[in-house]
């Protein structure tokens, strides 16, 4: 009954979070409504009993990603061009109707083609037999990190400080 | 799976009666109901007391820093001026609820709400004791460092929404500053991880015992110096003392909540509060053996052995001697914070994010792998247990 | 009740914001907010299928995978938007448009 | 001995290996060249002794033969066989033809070395007489008409060069030309011949011809009209003419005394024009069946008779030998008409024999004649006479062969021209049809013993003409090279040699045939032994293929007939000797008077006489018919007929029409190329590129969101084809 209970919320809060982010004319909102949405999605993964995954989903993205999608706003907003009234920074077009009808026509192609393959995966799906019970996958998570998939694991730690150098190389200004 | 509060107290005959009682009234079994209803008068509670500790930690500030300054502090409103935080409270609450012109109206109104929950919500797995933590998640750390860093976006987006100067710049630095010290206090919250072998934290502070040479902050020198780093992070993440320069009244005029008023303003400051008590809590929860007794009192077995009372009722005389020592613990750390405040003066912001990532980060990645080869090498035991033997 | 159509129908929906955003909006950032919601969904369906059909954890190691990868194309790409924003002075998607042929 | 191709080829090959080393030598050892190509024919002569003691002296029978091929190639297209085989064919008549042929050349070749010692040209000269020697051995021992045609071909080319050996002299090309084409006039025919005998007998050597005429397969095969046999024969008889200057085509023989005399000795005397005679008496069967022998009678008379008269009035030594050579041709020609096998045969070998040692004095005369004037040699009979206390030795031999030649008794001149005549008559006897060629013959014979005293008497006798000439010329010294050939030669004049009687006729009955030996050897192919024959791969087994038994009467010519016919053969054999000793005597005594005793005085000779005399000057017109007539009559005219046929329709129609034709096409590719190719090909391609490039660049537009909708609809694309 709590699982139920806390699928509808986490999934509602998922779907209104990312249409949300879809119609909000302000950037600042959609990265609101982005983490909003991403919680959602750390609630459903509680019910489908991915504890760990939640945690390190509202680590990562609460933590790290959206305030850094803030900082970038800020960062790039403020150029004279564009300043608003207050030197605020103008943010450039967050899509119009034509955007949005081509979006429109690509989301109809892609919705009716994944909506045959869902349907065809549930006709297939034996929603029947019982599930597991919950149980804690962080110590399990943590073996198979370092027993099957050790070499992704190393990979991805030099990818991330790769990641980590490269953006601030990048993003730092030319001294010339 | 991971026990909590209401698997604590379903033990006792009273739950079982009003679950029944419940069930016969809803006619279905309400077992589940019973545990959210729980939960809710649970929650409740601790948030009240948590506002309480809130509003007194102000109380206490102001006091202790009239003490410092050898003045005397607020005396007038209840003995000592104890009343004091309800007297702010009804100020906080009468004053006028203005928001700027062009400020962003949503994110105005969401930000302090996101400080607020980001504190709130680290409550559900702060370890009162054995019994009382609301739920023992097995990520509890984990659960907790993801959730606080609410509180950073929160800053973020009062700073930036309040449509000034000032706040934008004192937003910006708020969450700046509180996402950089997130890495050292995440890491040596590791080193921690690493002895205790869990996340949760209840298999943390039972790894540690009663007596202080039992604690994990002299385990060993690595846990020490991970417990300064720890609390300077701490420091630096609430906002508080030699960092808080984001609400900097000189500089900053009081930085992201500037142009805040009334409640939102009260949230913010309430959230400041909790926070700080939140992470004295943890602090003494993974360093200074949290609800541990001396002399395993707390597990009522003393109790048992000498006075043969009940065993129920030893864990519950235990759990109170358990939420005693923590809070003890806590609320000196919560004095030390408030120390700090009024000794070290306020760091340049420069200096500040130099402080972070040249000093504390390394230092706190060397405790990290100190700790790890001290696991490997005295394979767990405290020095304590090493020179002395037991 | 509850079965692994509910959430690829929740994850599809995310799928087609994030398709959305990235086609629609004409800023940079949010069309990395678009990946954003392109990649939970995916991280939502391996979840979904370790819950519900062979429940071995190598979904959850997937879904973490795709977690840690989206961090790090955030930095990186945002990094990017940030000097591209250097140099013209504006994250216009319509402004970079060099490899035109 | 044993006939393998090691102990026959040599004979043909030494000469021919002279050759080739001294074609490659001449110029710097012409000493060794020389060397090399006298030791090469005497070498060729000492293996033709052999084969001739082994014919004659080892199995001696008439039927005696060998006969070895080999497969020169083979065509075998499909069903038709096409095999040519090579190969050689020894019998008597080969044997003594091989002596003769070798003996007469290694005489001259040693001759040649004193006459041609200070010619600029030594040493190439000697390279073109083993290439002739080597050719005409070819031709003798060959079996078959193809490998007779190719060194028939080979002596031809070998005539034209060595006629026009002083090339400097335009004359000598001229007449070199002549020689050459009016052979090769005959050469054409004697191919016909050779084709149309292919074409019956499946292949042309002698033996399956032998075997085709027994096996009757000419009787019933026309061609235009005309019995195969005869008309193959005709073509044969017609090489034989042009290649021993007979009647129509002599024209040339006369014309090759321009080469150097010793080549005039061996080319034009011995061995190239007998070598018709000898393909004829190869042939003889298919004559006899084409019943051509009368006609071969008459060209044999006139040649001979023709030639005499001509030869009279001739003042230059070597024209006279000429004219007379092609007289006594004519004789062996009568002889084969009147079917005198043997004693044509053997006339031709005792015609070569004298008539060589009779060019070799001439050339020796003419040697020694210096004209310090001109620097050249002197020729004229005019400015001769009384040489003999000069040259004793060439005036011994001269006189000995003049003898022969005239037909005096004892000498192996009048043997054999006593039985050609003998035979002629009785073959007038028998058919009225020869009674003319016979007269002929006798008047021939009386000329001849006239022309070749006149000439003797003119150089040798009498006071000589040229007093200045006279002192020149040193005495002759006998020298090996220049004297001995001649007195060799002169010796094998004798009749002795050749026939057991001394007069030719069986007048005493001799005790053994050995005597005899020429008459009973050589017989005419008696074409029903070859009906049954297998013929046997040279190289293969050395028995003689065939061996007859022998009578010891067969060697007499009226074995097998009634005693009555006997006695008639031999009766009117005597009345031909008696007569023709009478003939010759009269001549000489003519010419003694004319030119000794000057009786008789010629220049009365020629005023009355004067228009035959002018008929002789100009050789009866010959030369002016064929240029005038032949030549500016026909085929000039035929020839501008051509060049008009040729330019007028070939040209204009068949060529020029050809470029109308190619006009027409080109403009048509060319609009083709231009609209078709051009156009839709290239700027086509090139517009629809452009076109697509238009299309995909708009693609390419750069726009991060216009991919992504591309992708969706490309995934949608994949998912709906595929069906997931």
């Amino acid at each position: 009954m709590f699982n139920e209970v806390l699928f509808l919320l986490s999934g509602l809060l998922t779907v209104f979070g990312a249409l949300a982010v879809v119609f909000t004319k302000n950037l600042m909102h959609a990265c609101v409504y982005l983490l909003a949405s991403l919680f959602g999605v750390a609630g459903l993964y509680l019910t489908l009993g991915a504890d760990f995954l939640a945690a390190a989903q509202i680590v990562v993205y609460a933590g790290g990603v959206v305030v850094l999608m803030l900082f970038a706003v800020m960062l790039t907003g403020g150029t004279v061009k564009d300043a608003g009234r207050y030197a605020m920074l103008k943010v450039p077009s967050m899509g119009n109707a034509k955007t949005f009808s081509i979006a429109a026509l690509g989301v109809l192609v892609a919705l009716s083609m994944t909506t045959k393959i869902i349907l065809g995966i549930g006709r297939s799906y034996d929603a029947s037999k019982e599930l597991p019970a919950f149980t804690s996958t962080v110590e399990s998570i943590g073996t198979l990190l370092v027993t099957d998939h050790v070499l992704a694991f190393e990979i991805s730690s030099v990818l991330l400080l790769g990641a980590l150098v490269g953006a601030v190389v990048i993003s730092r200004p030319r001294k010339s | 799976m991971n026990d909590s509060i209401v698997s604590y107290l379903s033990q006792f005959p009273a739950y079982k009666s009003f679950v029944s009682a419940m069930s016969s009234a809803m006619g279905f079994d309400a077992a589940g109901i019973a545990t959210l209803l729980v939960f809710f008068v649970a929650c409740f509670v601790v948030v009240n007391v948590l506002a309480l500790v809130g509003g007194l930690g102000t109380y206490a500030e102001r006091k202790i820093s009239a003490d410092i300054q050898m003045r005397q502090g607020p005396n007038r409103v209840g003995p000592y001026g104890i009343l004091q935080f309800l007297a702010d409270g009804v100020k906080m609450i009468s004053k006028e609820d203005l928001m700027p012109r062009n400020a962003d109206k949503f994110l105005y109104t969401v930000a302090p709400l996101l400080c607020l929950v980001g504190v709130l919500a680290t409550l559900a797995v702060l370890p009162f004791s054995s019994g009382f933590t609301l739920t023992d998640l097995n990520i509890g750390v984990f659960y907790l460092l993801g959730v606080s860093s609410l509180v950073g976006v929160g800053i973020f987006l009062g700073g930036y929404s309040s449509n000034s100067k000032w706040s934008m710049l004192g937003g910006m630095r708020g969450a700046s500053q509180i996402i950089s010290y997130e890495v050292p206090v995440t890491l040596s919250i590791l080193a921690i991880v690493v002895l205790g072998g869990g996340l949760s934290f209840g298999t943390l502070v039972g790894a540690q015992g009663g007596l202080p040479h039992e604690w994990f902050v002299l385990h060993n020198p690595f846990t020490f110096v991970a417990f300064i780093v720890f609390f300077i992070g701490a420091l630096a993440e609430s906002n508080r003392a030699p960092f808080d320069l984001p609400e900097a009244e000189s500089e900053l005029v009081s930085g992201y909540h500037t142009e805040y008023t009334g409640m939102r303003f009260g949230f913010f400051a309430l959230a400041e509060y909790i926070e700080v008590f939140v992470l004295c809590g943890v602090a003494a929860a993974l360093f200074l053996g949290g609800y541990k007794v001396p002399f395993n009192l707390g597990t009522g077995e003393f109790l048992v052995n000498t006075l043969n009372v009940g065993p129920l009722l030893a864990s519950k005389v235990g759990n109170f001697l358990q939420l005693g020592s923590f809070v003890t613990k806590t609320l000196l750390l919560y004095y030390v914070v408030i120390w700090c405040r009024w000794t070290f003066p306020r760091l340049r912001v420069d200096h500040l994010m130099v402080i972070c990532w040249k000093y504390l980060t390394p230092i706190a990645l060397v405790n990290l792998v100190g700790c790890a080869v001290w696991m490997w090498a005295f394979n767990g035991q405290s020095l304590f247990k090493i020179v002395f033997g037991h | 009740m509850i079965s692994l159509t509910s959430y690829l129908f929740i994850s599809l929906l995310l799928f087609l914001c994030g398709l959305t955003v990235m086609i629609a909006r004409k800023n940079i950032i949010a069309m990395l907010l678009g990946t954003e919601l392109i990649l939970n969904s995916a991280a939502l369906n391996f979840a979904a299928y370790t819950r519900f059909v062979n429940n071995n954890l190598d979904g959850h190691i997937v879904s973490l995978f795709i977690i840690i990868i989206a961090a790090a194309e955030a930095a990186v790409g945002l990094a990017i938007v940030i000097r591209f924003f250097q140099i013209k002075e504006s994250i216009h998607i319509d402004d970079a448009t060099q490899l035109q042929s | 001995m044993e006939y393998t191709l090691t102990t026959i080829a040599p004979i043909v090959l030494l000469p021919f290996l002279a050759f080739v080393i001294n074609s490659f030598i001449v110029k710097k050892f012409t000493n060794l060249a020389v060397g090399i190509s006298c030791a090469a024919i005497l070498g060729s002569f000492v293996y033709a002794v052999r084969v001739f003691s082994d014919f004659v002296f080892g199995h001696f029978s008439s039927g005696a033969y060998i006969h070895k091929t080999f497969n020169w190639f083979n065509l075998n297209a499909g069903q038709h066989e096409f095999a040519i085989d090579m190969g050689i064919y020894i019998d008597n008549m080969t044997a003594i033809m091989l002596l003769m042929v070798t003996a007469t050349a290694s005489l001259i070749h040693i001759f040649s070395t004193y006459y041609m010692k200070d010619d600029p040209r030594y040493g190439r000269f000697f390279v073109y007489m083993s290439l002739f020697t080597a050719a005409m051995l070819g031709l003798v021992l060959s079996d078959n008409l193809l490998s007779v045609f190719f060194f028939w071909e080979l002596m031809g080319f070998c005539s034209y060069s060595l006629i026009g050996f002083y090339y400097e002299k335009e004359g000598a090309g001229n007449a070199s030309m002549k020689a050459f084409m009016t052979t090769r006039v005959g050469d054409v025919f004697l191919f016909f011949g050779i084709l149309s005998i292919w074409a019956v007998v499946g292949n042309v050597t002698f033996v399956d011809i032998y075997a085709a005429i027994a096996n009757d397969q000419f009787s019933n095969v026309y061609a235009l009209g005309i019995p195969l046999a005869t008309l193959s024969g005709l073509m044969i008889f017609l090489g034989t003419i042009g290649k021993s200057a007979q009647f129509p085509l002599q024209v040339w023989l006369p014309d090759a005394m321009w080469g150097p005399t010793p080549c005039s000795a061996l080319i034009h005397a011995a061995t190239m024009v007998a070598a018709g005679v000898y393909l004829s008496l190869r042939a003889f069967p298919l004559l006899e069946v084409g019943g051509l022998l009368p006609i071969v009678a008459y060209i044999g008379g006139i040649t001979a008779l023709g030639a005499a008269t001509i030869a009279l009035i001739q003042t230059d030594i070597k024209a006279v030998l000429a004219y007379s050579t092609i007289s006594q041709l004519g004789y062996m020609v009568l002889g084969i008409g009147v079917g005198a096998y043997n004693p044509a045969f053997m006339h031709l070998i005792t015609h070569a024999v004298f008539k060589a040692c009779l060019f070799l004095a001439a050339g020796s005369v003419i040697h020694s004649l210096h004209d310090h004037h001109t620097h050249a040699h002197v020729q004229e009979m005019p400015r001769m006479g009384g040489l003999r206390k000069k040259m004793p030795f060439t005036f011994l031999a001269m006189l000995l062969c003049t003898f022969a030649i005239a037909g005096i008794p004892f000498f192996s001149g009048f043997v054999s021209k006593d039985r050609i005549l003998g035979d002629a008559l009785l073959m007038a006897m028998e058919n009225k049809i020869f009674i003319v060629p016979v007269i002929m013959g006798f008047a021939g014979a009386f000329l001849t013993a006239f022309y070749m005293f006149r000439m003797m008497f003119l150089t040798f006798f009498g006071e000589p003409r040229d007093k200045e000439l006279y002192e020149h010329t040193h005495k002759e010294k006998l020298s090996w090279n220049r004297n001995v050939p001649l007195l060799l030669l002169a010796l094998f004049t004798f009749g002795a040699w050749y026939a057991g009687s001394a007069t030719g006729q069986s007048l005493v009955k001799l005790s053994s045939a050995r005597y005899e030996w020429f008459k009973t050897l050589v017989v005419a192919p008696d074409v029903i032994q070859f009906g049954t024959y297998e013929r046997q791969a040279l190289g293969f087994d050395d028995s003689l293929a065939g061996e007859r038994d022998f009578e010891t009467s067969k060697y007499d010519p009226t074995y097998g007939l009634s005693e009555e016919a006997a006695h008639h053969i031999h009766h009117v054999h005597h009345i031909g000797a008696i007569a023709s000793i009478i003939i010759a005597f009269f001549g000489v005594f003519l010419a003694y008077l004319m030119y000794i005793k000057k009786a008789l005085n010629p220049s009365w000779w020629v005023q009355t006489l004067s228009g035959w005399y002018r008929a002789l000057q100009n050789k009866y017109y010959f030369d002016d018919l064929y240029i005038k007539g032949l030549i500016k009559k026909i085929l000039l005219p035929l020839n501008n007929l051509l060049a008009k046929f040729d330019m007028g329709f070939y040209d204009r129609y068949a060529i020029d029409g050809w470029t109308t034709v190619n006009k027409v096409f080109f403009t048509a590719s060319r609009w083709f190329d231009n609209k078709v190719v051009d156009g839709v090909g290239v700027d086509g391609t090139g517009a629809s590129v452009r076109f697509f490039n238009v299309v995909l660049r708009t693609l390419q537009s750069g726009k991060i969101q216009f991919y992504i909708l591309m992708i969706v609809f490309v995934l949608a694309g994949y998912i709906w084809t595929l069906k997931i």
